[in-house]
């Protein structure tokens, strides 16, 4: 499947850098590089730890078996080159290369014979670090050629529905609404000198009831507003209702003659 | 896996941008030597289309080429993952719905007289599209103002079998000095009245001209 | 048309997004009274993925759900829709991201110890511009440095369901047993650079004080 596109991942696994499109692989053995080439060889280190497994590499040894002498003295000519190159050298490069010339010189002491087994091996701590990097280097690898969102993964799309957004409805709790009412009988009491007494809110809500049950086009039986299975209570409530929609005057009452139907309609 | 068909290719391509593909820029997902002639092409899309016929996605032909698109049956529930988050209502709001409520019936003056400040037509036109509040009348004086009063889904919204059950204005205010001395005691508790979590932090958005 | 069925809402539903969605988000494009149960949601997904077994699109579990995508083996002809190659991301940034990946919640100063350089600040920010990392906590130790972990965008955008799909990290070697191995072994016996599909790994978060 690869055939059909360029492969653009491979790269930083294989190749050490692309100089005037042209892939290095290896450093050439020779000293002289050309100065471009070089620099751009030398940036691709990710720091001390990165240059040292790289020579590590090149010579086929194992991180287990470093022979410090002379991995130091070409990590210190790199460091070195780096420094005629004034590449910006990070201060780790100095401290590695510090470190390097310590092993070395521990190495070189006789060790006593019976502390053996007890005393580590003075490369341990480095060879420790080496591969814990080196894990990490890999993985950085195997991430970078995991199949990616908008390189090698499309998400399918298509076009919505006309997108209508639906608006969700703002939750009210009862609480919130009396506490807004008691704010608003306080200042009212405050602004005003409105009054706003305990009333029968069955009252109220009966005339809102008997005043949308009402048309103004159109008359209705009075005895009809009246539901007989709320009882008595119901017929005052109401019979409370009517006249109060009549004190304002929003109902119309109409006799044709004493003890004849009444009607009522809104007031248009 | 063999090679994609072109029809498996045109349907992935088209997935993959979401938007309309000419014949020709399809054609162009193609090297040269294996580029697919316009009739193989056209011949694709007429089978995805048959594929496509029992599903939730259908071709469509529009002005810059074809597309994937979701068909419009489903968008009752696919409008559903645009769905807003409510924000809350102003205060301003609910201080003219419970107006609304212990004086109906109801004009809006009277309504401002109460609250002392004007009343936003926003404010009525939200109450009303709610299915809260609705005119009941015109009160018999000049201009005929419309009358406000509560519904039964206002009631069913506040689990009130009828307006009784509210408190009284009695009630209110003791209710108001047992609050206060909640806040004294329990001020964590308090909040918890402010509805729920999920629209705490969202600003009102009524614009409230007080 | 007769009511859509569930299986088609929820391919309309991926398709419109264009983005994972959970079971959880799925159920949820249906009012309450309709709300499918999970394990029909669960049938309905494994029918979409028999429908795609020979299309050129897959639905695929990723971290926040399910979404639909082209097929990988269309790759080569969908990606000339761009003219622009995906950008690249750094051997630095790679490296940041796979300690993270690997050793999360892990501070900047430990990142640093392993790589053996400083972690630039563009990198922090780049990776959490593109929301694959987050601060997860602070340790407790002085200055209370930040520490960092992979966000479930960061397992989307690589296509992971989980940590543990992540490919599994190369063994440490114990110095001291090599040796001895070495003095009875060939060298070019001892295994270079393990593989890692074969290995078993532990690969998340793996934690070896080494």
């Amino acid at each position: 499947m690869e055939a059909g596109q360029p492969d653009a991942d491979e790269a930083l696994v294989e190749q050490i850098a692309v100089v005037a499109g042209e892939p290095f692989t290896a450093l050439p053995q020779d000293l002289y590089i050309p100065p471009d080439a070089l620099e751009v060889f030398l940036e691709t280190f990710e720091g001390p730890l990165d240059l040292l497994l790289y020579l590590i590499k090149r010579q086929n040894l194992d991180i287990l078996d470093i022979p410090i002498a002379e991995i130091t003295r070409q990590y210190i000519s790199y460091v070195d080159l780096m420094k005629d190159l004034r590449l910006e050298l990070a201060a780790e490069y100095l401290v590695m290369a510090a470190m390097l010339a310590e092993i070395k010189s521990r190495m070189l002491l006789p060790r006593p014979a019976q502390a053996d087994d007890e005393e580590a091996d003075p490369r341990a701590e480095l060879v420790r670090r080496l591969q814990e990097y080196e894990r990490f280097k890999t993985a950085a690898e195997n991430l970078d050629e995991l199949p990616r969102v908008a390189r090698d993964i499309f998400p399918a799309h298509a076009e919505a529905p006309e997108r209508r957004v639906v608006k969700l409805q703002p939750e009210v709790s009862l609480k919130e609404l009396l506490s807004a009412f008691s704010d608003v009988l306080k200042r009212a009491e405050l602004f005003t000198h409105h009054q706003v007494q305990r009333e029968a809110l069955s009252v109220r809500e009966r005339m809102t009831e008997t005043l949308s049950r009402l048309n103004a086009d159109r008359f209705t039986v009075f005895t009809d507003l009246f539901p007989i299975k709320e009882g008595r209570l119901g017929v005052v409530v109401t019979f409370l209702a009517v006249l109060e929609l009549i004190k304002e005057s929003l109902v119309e009452l109409v006799q044709a003659e004493p003890f004849a139907p009444i009607y009522l309609k809104a007031r248009a | 896996m063999a090679k994609p068909s072109l029809k498996n290719i045109i349907e992935g391509a088209l997935l993959a941008v979401g938007e309309p593909l000419s014949i020709d820029r399809l054609r162009n997902l193609f090297p040269d030597s294996e580029m697919p002639e316009r009739e193989a092409v056209k011949a694709a899309l007429a089978e995805l289309e048959y594929d496509y016929r029992r599903r939730g996605i259908e071709l469509k032909e529009v002005a810059s080429g074809f597309r994937i698109q979701v068909r419009d049956e489903l968008s009752p529930w696919v409008s559903r993952l645009w769905e807003e988050r409510p924000s809350r209502y102003s205060r301003a709001l609910l201080e003219t719905l419970a107006i609304i409520a212990y004086r109906q019936p109801v004009t809006r003056a009277e309504i401002e007289d109460i609250r002392g400040v004007s009343v936003s037509s926003n404010i009525m036109r939200t109450l009303q599209e709610r299915e809260w509040v609705r005119v009941i009348g015109h009160r018999d004086v000049p201009g005929r103002p419309a009358m406000f009063g509560t519904t039964r889904k206002f009631l069913d919204y506040f689990n009130l079998k009828n307006l009784d059950d509210l408190p009284s204005l009695i009630e209110l205010r003791d209710l108001e000095e047992i609050h206060m001395e909640l806040d004294l005691k329990l001020p964590e508790e308090v909040p918890a009245a402010e509805g729920s979590e999920t629209e705490a932090d969202v600003p009102a958005q009524e614009d409230d001209p007080v």
